[in-house]
């Protein structure tokens, strides 16, 4: 209970105050005797960590009481009591979370307390693929690992390659660290969610290294263009929270908020009003509203633009832009006034489906709040955190991987997020070796012929930098509860690697890595009791704006698969807020979370809307097989009362050959059959770029399960 | 209670911290296609009129803890009734599993224990020790919390003071980034639930039944 | 003492009762054994009953027992149910109900044992007539016999017979 | 199908009636094993489902009750054939009635001990089901008698008890006569049953004024019962349960069912055990009339019941309304209506066609049809709750269909033994006296 009160005492007092007092009297007398880690607490204890469950880094705080496990000793069967976590919530100091979290970051402890969980190291017993795998001992995984791993660094380090989530922090600086005392190449990210298109759309227009933030909460009239912020963007929680400000925080004043996408996805359904725009026309869509706001003399400083974008914008021709998106030029017309009109008028813009012209849209997007004068100023565009070590790059992986020899995974499920065609099977299953230090068995690590498990999250020290925060943020988790089982965080691994390769190699620790962030007034033990280092953000100097810059590289047509009368539908798998991108599948809570959209639980469907449906006879609950140029899936239809005629989405997460015994054989990967077409300037799979055709099977509608099938308030019947 | 749903983004953090505050049974594909998923708290999403002006309307619907709660008097053993707090109680162990309650809920929040609940080893470790298991054969609903009501109750008698508003928040509440759920005291008119809950856009779900139940909805219109 | 007389119908056995009657018996003192209930003219053999009235009665008292009962429990550990009040006649009206039918029921059960003498252990003989035979009994003293003997030989008795007091 | 009126000598009707007590074919050894067999396998299933749990069943959320209250019904349904045709036959004086009410009766307790068993199959925790029943307890709680299932329980004890008691006493008489004739262990049984009948004027006397008195109570009751069984839904505020005329309705239901069981066993007790000469066509006519009454009755209910519904037009309601006459009820609902009015109406309503066969027929269709009435109030409702995102369907499991075609072969097989215990006609009440047949 003290811990709580703490955190709550805390969050209302200002910082630094009550920064001494970390623990209650017993705290700080039994650590002398026993460490942190072996106390098995009969009362509720609460310790700040990070949420390792996607890029967003929320602080969370951490339930711990006694609990209950079996364990099997020589035979026998015991039953144990250890210090057990038993809920997740947001941590209130932080400015990410601010005490709040979302649904995945909560069952974060399943993957904690996951049966299938890789308990030991393991060495490879059947072919690749098939998971089979002999547990061994740390001395002998790690002695044949550096034995290898050295024969191909003084062979080739360069073709060595380490894939990584894309996350900067503590963990990814020992990752750096690795690799260049190996001489190798630095490390790669094939996650979905790297969100590099925004990233570099920032990077163009603005020099901003990271994803900007959007002060949502003190804008007044937002436009989201493509952005599923309330969703499976970058930072759910976030967002989510300025949202809710955002909407009826200030007295009396009320947000007002339009989303063009084209998808009605959570934040298309939260909005005032939905603008349901053609796949790939998010650019055509930001043109046209930025002629018609230059049009209406609502541009607050146009001289903002680069020359080039401004003449190319006053070329455009907003009826055919507009006949492109799908609208109506007086509905455009009068957001845009709207929006020009407003006190703090803010364009959230991004890429939650890629395309092969995202970047052009963001970059679009950031011209239009240049116009609206609202960069870097509160309700507007903020620029993000810059105290980044270096994030993994984003490239095409499935060259990468091609040329590559040696591959380390960590997190990383190459297999099922990147398209059959980009034959990210046949390469795994021909590389000279693969380690994975996944601590589960998933499609990737199935081929792994070494798998050093990681500690889970919870039970290791890192410090994460948060995709979005305000201000310059970096959470910290220390450990607080002993390893459930024979797993080692990533960061002794590589140290023991390195050393047994002959190389020094120091780990990057969370205090090492925040040490040198730290403010004078501030010190190591405060940040860690309060799982984390938070500062404001520095002031803009005087009135400057940064440089706004012309993306170069932009697109405007969106490539797609050819054969459009064969191939007659637009496809978009997209990030889900249950499985992001595929690896909260695993989880039970996330399987059962009825789908926000479907309300589907424990498998997937396919988003058609009513009209096609019908052409196609098809109804909800029936199985439809997806067929792209490359490759084809079935699964169950549903039939989306929101979904553009011609467009057809489906959320990524299931299809996992192997991911424990919740996600194993369930379901359909929508990657697989995506056309291996890469955003150009950033190297991310573009997973608008593929059209498909649609056929009903004739198979029973069984397997498909809603919690709640009616999706009408009303019954079908009347008067008739 | 009060829930804005103008806040509300239909995210489910809500029904996560349910599940992880309240030993929630997993489900499994073949239980929940037989509609035997447990969500005390769910998120109902209903889409009103047709492509391309089609809106959404995500509530999150959960025991509305009735003044006048129909589930109470058909319940032969007095297994749900009010307690002095206003609460509507599940005493699962008087429960002989009629399931009357569940028929007569118009919200229809009420979840039955059709088998005992399995959970694979070491998942057990996550379990609330502070909520029971319950067995096959009764009949379980949201509580709101009640051993967080009960724990910031005592602690505060313990420290010789009224419990603060805003101090008690069930898990759905205390989870949601949006912040669309208030708990608060409605007996107490200083609270900011019964200032929400007098607020002109406060409506209760089935009003017209005259449950009288506890859980305010602010509605979304402009 | 008693005496047995057999008749072939009913109209020949009623002549015998009233024959009985006017020397003096009294209904008490004869019964009417046959295989099918018999119905005489009124008045022949009167047997009075308190049957309805104390089965209404014993409703009555059972309505009450239930009401008090039901009140008693309610309020022995009261306990809010859907803002009900504890004690109503609507909510439990047929609890009272069917506890007084049940009352009914049971008063009947108990009267028709009563009144038939079914379960109290009688010492009079029992006739063992043939199928379609009607036998009255007369239970009389010795100095009585005669006339009862004539009165059933007037009215056409067959195997009139003396009967000895079972043991 | 005017009898020809038959003057049968009693040794005769005593000789006919009791045969069944004393000759066992080896047909009836059969179904007794045949049935006994079926029995035992509902009762594991019981038992599997007491071991694994409720959820064998098929019931799910929101439709938290199915095939077991809709057997629930159904038998209570079929009880009310016995007590109510003969009470109201007793006491309205029809002498026709005479062969009839003793199988009715029967009926009557048989159908009720399984009806009253259902709720208790139906339990999540049917080891405890004794906590519904109010006596000081370790618990130091009584039950709420607010609750509709605690009127239930009054209910149906009381009619358990007033419809035992209501059979038995006309077996008295009867009994008494077999345990002159009877030897070994019958003479014992039934010595012990008559209570020591001599068949005075006293004892028949008390026996006619309580029988009256009981007919005019077990009638009370025998409403009462059905009406609470239909209070057990109208209570709820879901949509179409809560309707006034649920009581009335549910008793017009129970009568017609219990009248088409009580043909239905009476022509198979006339085929199997050769009573032609007691029970002549002459009953069946009588039977059939009354079965027609309670058709067009039913109907009058059921039109009732839904054109409020359909003119009020409350979406809630609206919906229930919809999937029962168009929707994924539609089939049950039509195949009903053709069960309990058309083919009646056309078997019955048509002299011509009125025959013991045609009555057999109808009341087969009837029993089909009340069994789906029931189905069709209890399962639509569940299934569209207020809340449309509740919404939910139904499908029984293996338990529970075998569970419900073990209580017909129970039912069977308590009437087998009956039948091999005591007269299926009563003997003393039996005269068929040809003045008396019209």
């Amino acid at each position: 209970m003290e811990r709580r009160s703490f955190f709550k005492i805390l969050s209302s007092v200002s910082a630094g105050v009550a920064a001494s007092s970390c623990s209650n009297k017993t705290d700080t007398l039994i650590p002398l005797l026993v460490s942190n880690t072996e106390i098995v607490p009969g009362e509720e204890q609460w310790h700040p960590s990070v949420c390792s469950e996607c890029s967003a880094g929320c602080g969370v705080i951490v339930r711990v009481m006694e609990g209950e496990r079996t364990v099997e000793r020589q035979g026998h069967k015991f039953r144990e009591r250890i210090a057990a976590i038993k809920k997740i919530e947001g941590n209130p100091l932080d400015p990410v979370s601010g005490g709040r979290l979302c649904a995945r970051g909560q069952s974060a402890v399943q993957s904690l307390y996951h049966p299938d969980r890789v308990t030991a190291p393991m060495r490879r017993k059947g072919t690749r693929g098939t998971a089979e795998f002999v547990p061994v001992s740390w001395d002998e995984a790690i002695d044949a690992v550096s034995r290898s791993l050295n024969i191909q660094q003084s062979a080739d380090p360069g073709k060595i390659l380490f894939l990584t989530r894309p996350e900067s922090g503590s963990r990814s600086a020992t990752i750096q660290n690795f690799l260049s005392a190996l001489n190798a190449p630095p490390p790669l990210t094939c996650s979905l969610a790297s969100f590099a298109v925004e990233r570099k759309a920032s990077e163009v227009v603005f020099g901003w290294r990271g994803v900007p933030v959007y002060n949502l909460a003190r804008a007044r009239y937002v436009l989201g263009v493509g952005a599923d912020f309330l969703g499976g963007w970058v930072s759910p929680v976030y967002y989510a929270r300025q949202f809710g400000e955002f909407r009826r925080g200030r007295p009396g004043v009320r947000g007002r908020f339009i989303q063009a996408e084209s998808r009605m996805s959570l934040t298309a359904a939260s909005a005032d009003e939905w603008l349901p725009l053609l796949p790939g026309s998010e650019p055509e869509f930001l043109t046209a509203v930025t002629r018609l706001l230059l049009d209406a003399r609502l541009a607050r400083d146009p001289e903002q633009l680069p020359p080039a974008v401004l003449n190319s914008i006053k070329s455009a021709d907003v009826a055919s832009l507009a006949r492109i998106c799908g609208l109506n030029v007086n509905r455009l017309e009068r957001i845009t006034r709207d929006l020009g009109e407003s006190d703090a008028p803010l364009v959230i813009s991004g890429a939650s489906s890629p395309n092969t012209n995202s970047l052009h849209a963001v970059a679009a997007a950031h011209y239009l709040n240049a116009l609206l004068g609202n960069i870097g100023r509160p309700g507007g565009i903020l620029a993000p955190n810059q105290d980044l070590s270096p994030l993994p790059l984003v490239g095409s992986v499935s060259e990468k991987l091609k040329a590559s020899n040696f591959l380390l995974l960590d997190y990383q499920n190459p297999v099922y997020s990147l398209p059959a065609a980009a034959g990210a099977r046949e390469t795994l299953s021909q590389l000279e070796m693969i380690v994975s230090f996944s601590p589960f068995i998933d499609d990737s690590s199935a081929y792994a012929d070494w798998i050093l498990p990681d500690h889970h999250a919870l039970e290791t020290a890192q410090a994460v930098v948060p995709a979005v925060a305000p201000g310059s943020a970096i959470t910290v988790g220390l450990p607080f509860i002993r390893p459930l089982y024979d797993t080692r965080a990533l960061d002794q691994t590589l140290v023991a690697i390195a050393h047994k390769m002959g190389k020094s190699l120091e780990p990057v620790t969370p205090e090492r890595y925040v040490k040198s962030l730290l403010p004078p007034d501030q010190t190591w033990d405060q940040v860690a009791c309060r799982g984390g280092l938070w500062q404001e953000a520095p002031k803009p100097v005087g009135n400057e704006v940064p440089r706004v810059a012309e993306a170069q590289a932009a697109h405007s047509e969106i490539a797609v698969s050819p054969d459009l009368a064969r191939f007659p539908f637009y496809f978009q798998p997209y990030l889900s807020l249950q499985f992001h991108d595929g690896s909260g599948a695993n989880l039970p809570w996330m399987q059962e979370l009825p789908d926000p959209v479907s309300s589907a639980m424990w498998n997937i469907p396919v988003e058609i809307d009513p009209q096609s449906a019908a052409r196609l006879d098809i109804r909800t609950g029936d199985w439809v097989r997806v067929q792209s140029p490359y490759s084809s899936f079935e699964a169950p239809a549903y039939v989306y009362p929101a979904a553009i005629p011609g467009v057809v989405s489906m959320a990524i997460g299931d299809g996992h050959q192997h991911y424990g015994r919740y996600a194993s054989g369930r379901g359909a990967n929508p990657i697989e059959i995506l056309a291996p077409v890469l955003e150009p300037s950033t190297g991310t799979l573009a997973l608008g770029g593929t059209r498909v055709q649609i056929a009903r099977l004739d198979r029973a509608p069984a397997g498909f399960v809603q919690f709640s099938p009616r999706d009408r308030e009303q019954g079908p019947w009347g008067y008739r | 209670m009060a829930i804005d749903l103008d806040r509300c983004t239909g995210c489910q953090a809500c029904v996560a911290a349910c599940h992880a505050e309240n030993n929630l049974p997993l489900s499994d594909p073949e239980s929940a296609a037989k509609g035997r998923a447990f969500h005390w708290i769910r998120v109902d999403r209903y889409y009103e009129g047709e492509f391309p002006s089609i809106r959404v309307k995500h509530m999150p619907v959960l025991c509305q803890q009735c003044d006048e709660a129909p589930c109470e008097p058909v319940c032969p053993v007095y297994a749900t009734y009010r307690n002095d707090e206003g609460l509507n109680v599940q005493v699962y162990n008087r429960c002989v599993g009629t399931r009357y309650c569940a028929n007569n809920c118009p919200y229809s929040v009420r979840f039955f224990n059709w088998f005992d609940p399995v959970w694979p080893e070491p998942l057990p470790l996550q379990h609330n020790p502070d909520v029971s298991i319950r067995m096959t054969g009764v009949m379980e609903k949201c509580t709101f919390c009640i051993q967080r009501i009960q724990r910031a109750e005592r602690d505060a008698a313990s420290e010789h003071r009224q419990v603060a508003d805003g101090e008690i928040q069930p898990a759905c509440v205390q989870s949601c980034p949006a912040e669309a759920m208030t708990f608060g005291d409605l007996n107490d008119p200083e609270s900011k639930v019964s200032r929400l809950a007098a607020s002109g856009r406060a409506t209760r779900l089935l009003e017209e039944l005259g449950t009288k139940s506890k859980v305010f909805y602010l509605e979304r219109s402009e | 003492m008693y005496l047995r007389g057999d008749f072939e119908n009913d109209h020949s056995a009623a002549h015998a009762l009233r024959q009985l009657r006017a020397v003096g018996f009294t209904p008490a003192d004869i019964d009417v054994f046959s295989d099918e209930p018999i119905e005489f003219p009124k008045g022949v053999l009167p047997r009075p009953s308190r049957m309805s009235l104390t089965v209404v009665t014993g409703a009555v008292s059972f309505m009450l027992l239930a009401v008090g009962f039901v009140y008693y429990t309610q309020h022995n550990y009261p306990l809010v149910t859907g803002g009900m009040p504890l004690f109503s006649f609507w909510a439990t009206g047929v609890i009272f109900y069917e506890l007084t039918m049940l009352g009914a029921i049971l008063t009947t059960l108990v009267c028709f044992l009563w009144e038939s003498g079914l379960l109290r252990r009688s010492r009079r003989p029992v006739p063992i007539i043939e199928p379609g035979i009607i036998c009255i009994r007369i239970g009389c003293l010795p100095d009585q016999a005669d006339e009862a003997r004539r009165a059933l030989e007037r009215a056409g008795a067959r195997n009139i017979a003396r009967m000895e007091v079972a043991e | 199908m005017a009898a020809v009126p038959e003057v049968i000598p009693y040794p005769e009707v005593r000789r006919d009636l009791w045969r069944p007590l004393e000759r066992t074919g080896r047909s009836y050894s059969i179904w007794v094993i045949i049935l006994l067999a079926i029995a035992l396998w509902g009762l594991s299933c019981w038992g599997y489902q007491l071991y694994r749990g409720i959820g064998v069943a098929g019931i799910r959320r929101p439709v938290f009750w199915g095939f077991y209250l809709v057997d629930f019904v159904f038998w209570i349904g079929i009880s009310h054939a016995g007590t109510l045709i003969s009470a109201i036959l007793r006491l309205t004086d029809a002498n026709w009635r005479k062969p009839v009410t003793r199988a009715a009766e029967a009926i009557t307790v048989f159908a009720l001990m399984i009806g009253g068993l259902f709720p208790i199959i139906h339990l999540g925790r049917a080891w405890v089901f004794y906590w519904l029943i109010p006596y000081p307890n370790s618990r130091l709680l009584w039950p709420n008698f607010r609750s509709p299932l605690l009127w239930d329980l009054t209910a149906i004890t009381t009619y358990l008890t007033g419809s035992t008691i209501y059979l038995f006493l006309p077996l008295i008489p009867d009994v008494a006569q077999l345990a002159e004739h009877a030897s070994g262990w019958r003479r014992a049984l039934y010595r012990k049953l008559s209570l020591g009948w001599t068949g005075s004027d006293r004892e028949w006397h008390a026996l006619e004024r309580a029988m009256k008195l009981m007919a005019a109570i077990i009638l009370a009751v025998a409403i009462s019962v059905h009406t609470v069984v239909a209070w057990d839904f109208s209570m709820a505020i879901a949509p179409m349960w809560h309707s006034t005329i649920f009581g009335p309705y549910f008793v017009v239901g129970a009568i017609f069912s219990g009248i088409a069981a009580l043909l239905l066993v009476m022509s198979i007790i006339r085929k199997t055990l050769h009573f032609e000469r007691y029970l002549t066509p002459h009953h069946f006519n009588n039977l059939a009339k009354l079965l027609l009454l309670m058709s067009l009755l039913w109907l009058y209910f059921t039109v009732a019941e839904n054109l409020t519904v359909w003119y009020g037009n409350e979406p809630k309601e609206m919906a229930v309304f919809g999937d029962r006459i168009r929707g994924h009820f539609a089939p049950y609902f039509w195949i009903m209506v053709v069960c309990n009015f058309v083919v009646p109406f056309v078997l019955l309503g048509i002299r011509r066609l009125r025959n013991i066969r045609t009555a057999t027929i109808a009341s087969i269709t009837v029993l089909v049809g009340m069994w789906l009435e029931r189905y069709i109030i209890i399962v639509p409702t569940l299934s569209m709750p207020r809340l449309a995102a509740a919404w939910g369907s139904y499908s029984p499991s293996w338990v529970e269909i075998s569970i419900t075609g073990a209580t017909f072969a129970v039912m069977a097989l308590l009437y087998l033994l009956f039948s091999k215990l005591f007269p299926l006609v009563s003997v003393w009440e039996f005269e068929p006296h040809p003045a008396e047949q019209d």
